[in-house]
């Protein structure tokens, strides 16, 4: 389907499979945000990268394989369509990770990725402000200047992994300067003194979010990504790859449309289905031709939205003890909302993409 | 301010004031005629008509109360239609708010000699209850060992029963001559509490956008936002005048209430996601209350059932 | 259906429903822009006129029956069941009628009215402008005072049935002052000294609207409405009968739907057939409520485009051969579009409505 | 500039330059090479693959080109799995231009003896074409006495004709494996097609929102106009991607196509639904190549048949 695979790449997906098949849990782990279901996930994670599949495309260095887009691409068709678990990891893995990839200092990453890959460190994001939401520019926390390092002070909210996280990578205001100036890409601890973290309930019950406070809490200048005030510019890349493919490749979708198509079948349900694979055969195609990840983020949030809805219409009163349908709708419903809410996708679009005057 | 006005008027301050107040149901019934108000007088009722019934349960879906508004409606219409001993016996404390009755009527029953088995989903009001009445084959009945089974539903704030009775014995029984029109009513009385529920997550959601600020400004004066809500407030609108008829009735006010739910926690962007906020309780019932008595694919099957043919 | 008829209410449908039984054309009219048609569908509103049925709520004395709102209901839904032919003259019956029983002089009343009824005079509306569609406070067009009334020049476009029409109404500025101050609400011949005519061809083939040009036009002091340079307010009145149910009777809707379930039925047939009856059921509603004329435009334009495409769609290739279904549906396309365009609309009820900041 | 950024560059000057030029398709043929781009060099052709054909559908579905590009590609698909001496006779003169085939291959037929009944829709290009060929039940034929019928459609610029056969007497017939891939190849060349006009009319109508003026500033800064078109952006980028898959672009494609001329129309308000304005043409051919080759509906259908049991 769209896809040219060489003996290589056959060969890598069926290892994928083959360890899946084998290890994939055959109940599934406790929620992630649960006291059993960390250390589970953590172990879960342990176990990927014992078997090299924590991060394919990494540097070999870092605990990966130097491995092709594709199979990146690959690897997560085979791992949504094994059921496999939630990745407890994802904020390091697909966003913290490019950006030190990008941006950071060969120590900073030789430090940081090995134990994100195997589950010894879990990053969360630490992005929105109670007033800098779709404003991301508007954060107020501050990073103060000290002796060999900074302090920060101030409140991230919708953080997401943060109860069970034991780091957090986000922007402070450290300098001066109008909106988008003067702001630094930082790592801190969330075990450190002054740290506050209070879970936030979920509508499905979880708590995959959390507020952070922060009061004076320490940071060393080898935890600033970039050159300080020079975190905007660092940020919108780790924007790009939350609202892009690394963190919704099409895996998920096609899993769902697969298991939409076996409640029922009718018009909506293909529509829905042929919109999964139109997203799985533009992610393939990205590989060649790069897509606007704000293009991407309002294909998959609008996407998974209607698979869900679909799914709820089809199932009725059913939903509710049907495979998780109901809780994946209101989890897809953060979908428009997180990595940038959809309204700010499309202005950054139109704007950017299709020149249109602000 | 006229009668229409001054009932809701008065139906909406008491759920406000008393909205977690155990005895509210019996103050609506008491104070306002709540529990019989398309009961004649001589029962123990108001004597007015659905019209009315439907400010009630407008007045009950804003807020997403737990009273046992349609319940009581229902039982009070099946039970107008039995004998004049019944009506005598049961109108005059159910209006009055001293006795609530849950009635399964929407599922299929036999009744056979003084047994009746058969299986009822949807049924209402069941924790409040202290009768079980049973609409089954033109007939009233009160069994016993009737099997009460929690129902799974989203919407965390009316709980569903199915009752099941397997061969239950009949304790008393009544012919009933209105019950061939409760599915109808059920669904109009729905309506009406789904209209009010949209409206009030409409302007809860207006509320919102006009104190969120975002870029310097209210996110309400945003023209895309604009547009959306007034698309919703187009729907709201016409769905005040469709509930009398049952069929569009539960698609357009279905719709509508699921439309305005999912941009209301659109809107509320993050805290919308979260317990604290009702953003979710609105969207819960959106999508519970248009499956409550028959799916609206059920309902297009039934209105013509050619319009599934391809 | 939500209609509770009093005996007078039935006799008047039943008269209604005999009259277009034994008089509607069993050929349709040639279209009302062809040589043909022009005089086809004169003599049809004059034996409307004849029967008492060109407008049955006006006033008596001016062609009317008095008749309560409900039976301009009726009348509407009576005609589209029929298949009747379309109103040439539905500019002046309703939209300049009920500005001029509003804001207009007994002896404009008595001029202009009974000729409208009878199909003699009929009217073309002339408020677009080449740079003023949406933004309609824009016009350009002037009104110069003169001895004994005033001289308009200037371009009017999108004017509906001028091509055919013989007198027009329109805004024109008249004084000095900021966009909606200083317009005057006139009316002028199209056949007078000054003024050209040139048909626009729109999609279907037709030739619905036309461009005016005038030049230096009189106009007598008897053809002003309302006060000189208050054309604005008085214009918003006509805007609202445009947009709203005065316009756009629930017949066409219903009709069309009626014949959309003859194509095929599915769930989305059934949605665009219940959206039709929810559009009735709220145009009888709001013969005791009024609901907002702009929410009442935003229901049947995207009703009108919803019930065409539903039909193209059964349809597919069959739709050029299927009873007119295609050019329907690039008819209903300018639905969005005139009478204020749907974001006009949005903003408004926005505005008004919900109370949200500019 | 890359191969494939130099077709498309180059077809795009040629159909820019001599749009109305009778000798356009020659042209194209010689200069470039489109007549034949799938064909190997030894018949005539370019040998390259799909990919630079769809290059080159893409061009003509921007200005809605009348060349018989779909209709050559189709032939020689056909036409280079039949036996030696017809690929050596047709092909070359198929690639050059000199020769125009209309291939019908979209119904039901049967041969019987040497005579051959049949009825076909969507034949393309019968005006300009030379030569009509039949392909049927996995032979190429050519016949005598076909029956050609203008086929109603809403596209004027895509004029189709059914051709019905009424045993006509077959005048030369040669087997070609490769009719079966013929309806796949359609979609996929229709999709690119679909993709370009798509593309253009998104492109003409964000110009010309930049430039109409309303209230004093550009319709294209006002919010609502930029979100809908990003989500129309949306789609069109990934109906590029999906081209390849028969059955997703007929679906995918069709509809964006569809979205992207109706908000076309839109947002060129009043002269949209004039005839001097070109808006309309992309609306209709956005509608009639949705339907060509089969409708999105049937298209579903043979997917799964199961996918309208409901």
């Amino acid at each position: 389907m769209n896809l040219d695979l060489e003996p290589a790449d056959v060969a890598f997906r069926d290892e994928t499979r083959t360890w899946l098949a084998a290890n994939v849990p055959a109940t599934p782990l406790p929620p992630v945000d649960t006291p059993g279901g960390e250390p589970a996930h953590r172990e879960w994670e342990r176990r990927l990268a014992a078997a090299g599949l924590a991060a394919v495309s990494w540097p070999v260095e870092y605990g990966g394989r130097a491995a092709p887009p594709l199979h990146t691409l690959l690897f997560d068709e085979e791992y949504h369509a094994a059921g496999a678990p939630v990745r407890i990891g994802q904020n390091g893995l697909f966003l913290l990770a490019p950006t030190l990839l990008g941006h950071g200092t060969v120590e900073q990453c030789a430090r940081i990725l090995p134990p994100m890959a195997r589950g010894e460190e879990v990053w969360a994001q630490a992005w929105s402000e109670p007033s800098a939401g779709s404003d991301l520019a508007a954060v107020r926390s501050r990073a103060r200047r000290v002796d060999g390092g900074w302090l920060l002070s101030g409140q991230k909210t919708w953080s997401s992994r943060a109860a069970v996280a034991d780091r957090a990578f986000g922007l402070f205001r450290s300098h001066d300067g109008e909106r988008h100036r003067g702001l630094t890409y930082l790592m801190f601890g969330l075990r450190e003194p002054g740290v506050t973290v209070r879970p936030i309930r979920q509508l499905d019950g979880t708590t995959g979010f959390a507020e952070i406070f922060l009061d004076d809490v320490f940071v060393a200048d080898a935890d600033v990504i970039g050159v300080p005030g020079d975190g905007w510019r660092i940020a919108m890349s780790t924007a790009g790859h939350e609202r892009g493919l690394s963190l919704r490749g099409p895996g998920r979708f096609t899993a769902a449309a697969a298991r939409l198509i076996g409640l029922g079948r009718n018009r909506r349900v293909a529509d829905s289905w042929i919109a999964a694979r139109a997203y799985r055969m533009q992610a393939c195609a990205a590989l060649d031709e790069p897509v606007a990840p704000s293009a991407t983020k309002l294909f998959w949030s609008a996407l998974d939205v209607d698979l869900h809805e679909t799914a709820l219409d089809l199932l009725g009163p059913l939903a509710e003890t049907d495979g998780g349908w109901s809780d994946g709708y209101l989890f897809s419903l953060a979908g428009p909302i997180y990595a940038g809410t959809d309204e700010i996708q499309r202005s950054i679009l139109a704007q950017r993409e299709l020149g249109l005057p602000r | 301010m006229n009668e229409s006005a001054a009932l809701r008027d008065s139906v909406r301050r008491l759920l406000a004031d008393h909205g977690d107040d155990p005895g509210l149901w019996g103050r609506l019934c008491k104070e306002i005629g709540v529990g019989g108000l398309t009961v004649p007088e001589e029962y123990g009722g108001s004597g007015a008509t659905v019209a009315e019934a439907s400010i009630v349960l407008e007045e009950c879906g804003r807020v997403l109360s737990g009273v046992p508004a349609i319940g009581s409606l229902l039982a009070a219409h099946a039970l107008l239609g039995a004998g004049p001993q019944t009506r005598a016996r049961l109108l005059p404390p159910l209006c009055a708010g001293d006795r609530v009755v849950a009635l399964a009527w929407n599922g299929p029953a036999v009744i056979d000699g003084d047994r009746i088995t058969g299986s009822f989903t949807d049924v209402l009001d069941t924790a409040a209850a202290d009768t079980l009445l049973i609409a089954a084959a033109g007939e009233i009945v009160q069994v016993e060992g009737a099997i009460l089974e929690p129902q799974p539903t989203l919407d965390l704030s009316r709980p569903l029963t199915t009752v099941r009775l397997d061969e239950a014995p009949i304790v008393w029984r009544d012919a009933s001559h209105t019950l061939p029109g409760l599915r109808d009513l059920a669904c109009s009385a729905l309506a009406a509490e789904q209209v009010g529920t949209a409206e009030r997550a409409l302007q809860l959601t207006v509320e919102y956008v006009k104190v969120r600020h975002q870029f310097g400004r209210p996110i309400g004066s945003f023209q895309v936002l604009q547009h959306r809500l007034a698309d919703l407030y187009v729907r709201v609108q016409a769905a005040r005048s469709v509930i009398g008829n049952p069929t569009v009735a539960k698609l357009w006010c279905s719709e509508t209430l699921r439309a305005v739910a999912a941009e209301m926690v659109q809107m509320h962007g993050g805290i919308a996601i979260t317990w604290e906020h009702d953003a979710h309780r609105y969207l819960r019932r959106a999508w519970a209350s248009a499956d409550l008595f028959g799916t609206p694919a059920a309902e297009v099957a039934r209105l013509a059932p050619e319009f599934l043919d391809t």
